[in-house]
């Protein structure tokens, strides 16, 4: 059945294939399931941060690129569905999920002003996998018995159940430490 | 992009460290624990979208392509119902205490629409049926009180509950009957495999008033009806394997049965209605949506590869709209390539099509027609009236199943 | 990007797009996943045959095919995933599931014999779905009303749960009524 | 092939007429309700394969091909545990009685090895934690008596359960330390944030008799070890993020540490050890096989392309096996195209090789290796020694998750 050699296929179908394979493998629609099924980055050992308890006070940090798209600042180490993606936003759950309160801390570069902001990647739980626009950055990630920056760790805790469906990124505030 | 680890590293060095991040914190700008609502009324052009493996139906805007949100379901059939004032939503659910094992447990639940949380639940006998369409596996009450569970275990009967009280209201019993749809103000309809159809009426507590089996309207053996009718305000539409379609009208005391008329006309022999999902009715303008297919043999549950429209009043077909199909639609979703384009185009050349299993049409001025296939999962959206292809909605889901108007 | 049109495609990558095209919508994995997820084919109205409370007699069929394959002659009404693909055979379902009481009917012609039989397809329940060998004849299936003809009703009833597994077809014998 | 209708419509026409078929079933040949076992021991090339979205883990004979049945899970990490014995099955569990709501009940399920049915469950406090390799989420002790289940709530502790007695045994804390290993007869081991390890020892009723902070064996802030080790007799061997080995020997009293070694020589810069499960070990050869990749950021998660094998007793490596990528393994399995013939060999080529994600080692003398990725969902097989690829496993899952021995 095979007449030729690889290196004889038309180019076109060959791109349209290996794009096909690619995002087949990694982004396509079963990537985005389970890969990694949630997110995680930065934080120390626990007890982690409890984000529902923190205040909200500063102006958000100026804004550039798409939240709907893996390469958007903010998820410099985000591991999950995109609550973008899935009818909530970058800062809000879709509807029908509750916001986790434990969440994982990420130091993100702003490219519109090159600072580095503190990241929460909160997860939205209680409802099944959205399963859409899967992104994982895994930069800086730890392994799970160093929780506070493990993305392998389903983090949907302090919600009524660990059932996930997905992850927003919120701006903390300006990461002024150690720089 | 991202400044590599002198804070985190710091700060793990520090054990137990965590309250040095409230000073940060403090700075935060982004709200933490919002959760997105969605609008009182459902929009003109969404549509609830199964999903065997992910268990949940979807709200889609098949107007943008948008995600709206989603609804988790059990074990079995996912097919939301809405309360007439749109506030809530009603579910039929199936769990097993260990998930495919331990004590079962079926219910009615019921969802705030704006929130999809979930508000109540009723429980209902662990009795309710499983079929691979998701058509007519519940129904609500014209006037909204009273939800229908079809059970078959494998004797077949209703489950009744009140969802204004969040009251299990008692079973009913169908024997010979399977399936039920809504029928008028509190009565149901169940299909007979005799050709007849079973009309409950209940009483005001949700109790049976009556339970009448109708004379035959179709030939159970010749030529039965598909189980998947779509409804036009007091009439359901049925459609029989050899595609006729026969009228049944719910909006009187009695039931009465319309005369039957021909999809398929001789010239256009070969063709037959099919499809998990295989009819759609666009109310206000009279159009019937019928999923055609060439299919030797099963014709009645193949995919379509064409829909054809038909003008109820006047029986006449008046546009056949030729479905883009599933494979290469995948296959651009997967490689990101954009409807429309010399890769899309060539895509839907070089790829069989394999035909669409579902359809619905939006009940608007401008309504849309969406043709999903469950494997691999494509939802695509034409204009309904002239058969445009609009868009694809992607990574729409793993095993897509009930195509549902909200 | 596209440089020729579909006509002038390499004749080896065109089958083998067709044939991946054509496999992963119909019969690839995930087409085997609940296309229809269960079976059923003859029968009359309820009760339908409570298969559990039949003898086993007479002898087998004469056999011939491959029962891990849809064309198999037993499989001429079966919807659902082979159990002889399960860890089962086409008459024993796999191990950890419970075969249901209650069944459909179909009626098979032998190649062997030429001799038409009527054959049970049981579906096997409590577990997960198998997920492989999905295969769907739809010959004289017949709407959910029908219960007993209805191939798109789950079978699994009789047993502890109605979690759908896999399929068997057994023999019940010759159909010697009204041929 | 078959007779159509004449035989059902007959039938059909006799309303109920069920009873009818008793006459002809009475010439059944096929034994009704069958259900097949396993025999008493596994097999030496079986292996246990998860999945996340089918929830189950199955058994698949690496050196056939077969699949030979499956258990289902529930929530989150599905990893069963073997007894010494051969005989039971023992499986933690988390289920919600809404399906992704309502009460949660954590458990350990017992199944016969032979029938895979369950035959017991212990419930255990609903703190069960869930990570993405899932590894390390569960161990049985090496007496077979007690089973410890790692929680996270965020809290870590052990839940353990006396599986002889069916009995939940109590809670351990395990402050600053994650995740469960065996190591001994009734001893535990966790790792911390710190870079030491946590071991726990039991008494005879399954609580804690000891719990020992050991030295730090790693830097935790420059190289932590990465939590998927492999463990050969009373060794456990961990890989760091840059490569280097740390023996952990639980074989005495006191936990001990070996001298570390190098798995990336500077000749081989650019390369790391990665994946979700990116080690295994052939005991009897003291082989260790270590998955790699030449990824630029987060290695130690990338997928590997290659297998390398060490000595582990003269630390050297011996072999390096190539993988097949798995896009290919997908697209051949897809199109039914056998591995070895021409049009596999253009796949291999034309496809990109985006790596696999997991290895396991079989223990007999004729070890197989297996590589797999969850998306898409492949699992190849190899000769262990000579690195010869032997054949995929075809439509093995949707979401590959653990490979675990029997």
């Amino acid at each position: 059945m095979a007449q030729r050699n690889g290196g004889d296929v038309d180019g076109w179908l060959e791109t349209a294939s290996r794009r096909l394979a690619r995002t087949t493998s990694r982004r396509g629609f079963l990537g985005r399931i389970g890969a990694a099924l949630f997110g995680a980055a930065a934080l120390p050992l626990l007890p982690v941060a409890r984000a529902a308890a923190q205040p909200s006070r500063a102006p958000s940090a100026p804004e550039s690129g798409d939240p709907a798209s893996c390469d958007y600042w903010r998820y410099c180490a985000v591991d999950g569905f995109l609550s973008a993606c899935c009818g909530g936003t970058h800062t809000s759950c879709p509807p029908g999920t509750q916001m986790s309160t434990v969440t994982w801390i990420g130091t993100c570069r702003n490219p519109v002003d090159g600072k580095d902001y503190l990241i929460s990647y909160n997860d939205c739980c209680g409802s099944t996998y959205c399963g859409r626009c899967f992104c994982n950055r895994n930069e800086d990630d730890r392994p799970v018995y160093q929780p506070g920056k493990a993305n392998d760790i389903n983090w949907c805790m302090g919600t009524p159940t660990t059932a996930y469906s997905s992850t927003v990124a919120l701006v903390l505030g300006v990461a002024t430490d150690g720089k | 992009m991202r400044k590599a680890g002198a804070f985190p590293r710091r700060l793990l060095a520090t054990a137990l460290a965590a309250a040095a991040l409230l000073p940060l914190a403090s700075r935060a700008a982004d709200s933490l624990g919002q959760v997105e609502t969605l609008p009182a009324q459902p929009g003109p052009h969404w549509l609830w979208v199964g999903d065997i493996l992910l268990r949940r139906a979807a709200i889609v805007d098949g107007g943008t392509g948008a995600f709206l949100g989603q609804i988790p379901g059990g074990v079995g059939i996912i097919a939301p119902l809405r309360s007439p004032d749109g506030r809530e939503i009603y579910l039929a659910e199936t769990h097993y205490a260990r998930g495919t094992r331990g004590a079962r447990t079926d219910l009615v639940s019921v969802r705030d629409a704006v929130t999809l949380q979930p508000v109540a639940e009723v429980e209902i006998p662990p009795k309710r049926g499983e079929h691979t369409s998701w058509v007519g596996g519940s129904a609500l009450s014209d006037d909204g009180r009273f939800a229908a569970v079809a059970n078959m275990n494998p004797a077949t009967s209703l489950s009744i509950v009140d969802v204004a009280e969040r009251r299990f209201a008692g079973e009913i019993d169908t024997p010979g009957c399977a399936l039920v749809y809504a029928a008028g103000p509190r009565r149901f309809l169940s299909l007979c495999g005799d050709g007849t159809a079973l009309v409950v009426t209940l009483d005001e507590r949700g109790a049976e008033a009556s339970k009448v089996r109708t004379a035959r309207f179709f030939d159970a053996q010749a030529d039965p009806v598909m189980d998947k009718p779509v409804r036009r305000g007091g009439e359901w539409l049925f459609v029989s394997f050899a595609g006729v379609v026969h009228p049944v009208d719910v909006s009187g005391d009695a039931v009465r049965f319309g005369e039957t008329w021909r999809l398929v006309a001789d010239a256009d022999a070969g063709w037959r209605t099919g499809g998990m999902q295989n009819l759609a009715l666009h109310a206000p303008s009279g159009r019937l949506y019928a999923l055609m297919n060439q299919a030797e043999q099963g014709a009645h549950k193949a995919p379509g590869t064409e829909v054809w429209v038909f003008d109820v009043a006047t029986r006449e077909r008046v546009q056949r709209i030729a479905l883009r199909g599933p494979a290469a639609a995948f296959v651009a979703e997967q490689a990101k390539i954009e409807p429309g384009g010399a890769l899309d185009w060539l895509l839907q050349r070089a790829l069989p099509n394999d035909g669409m299993e579902r359809i619905a049409v939006t009940q608007d001025d401008a309504p849309l027609l969406f043709a999903a296939s469950g494997f691999p999962s494509t939802l695509a959206v034409y204009d309904a009236r002239s058969g445009a292809h609009l868009r694809d909605v992607r990574e729409i889901g793993i095993a897509l199943s009930l195509l549902q108007l909200p």
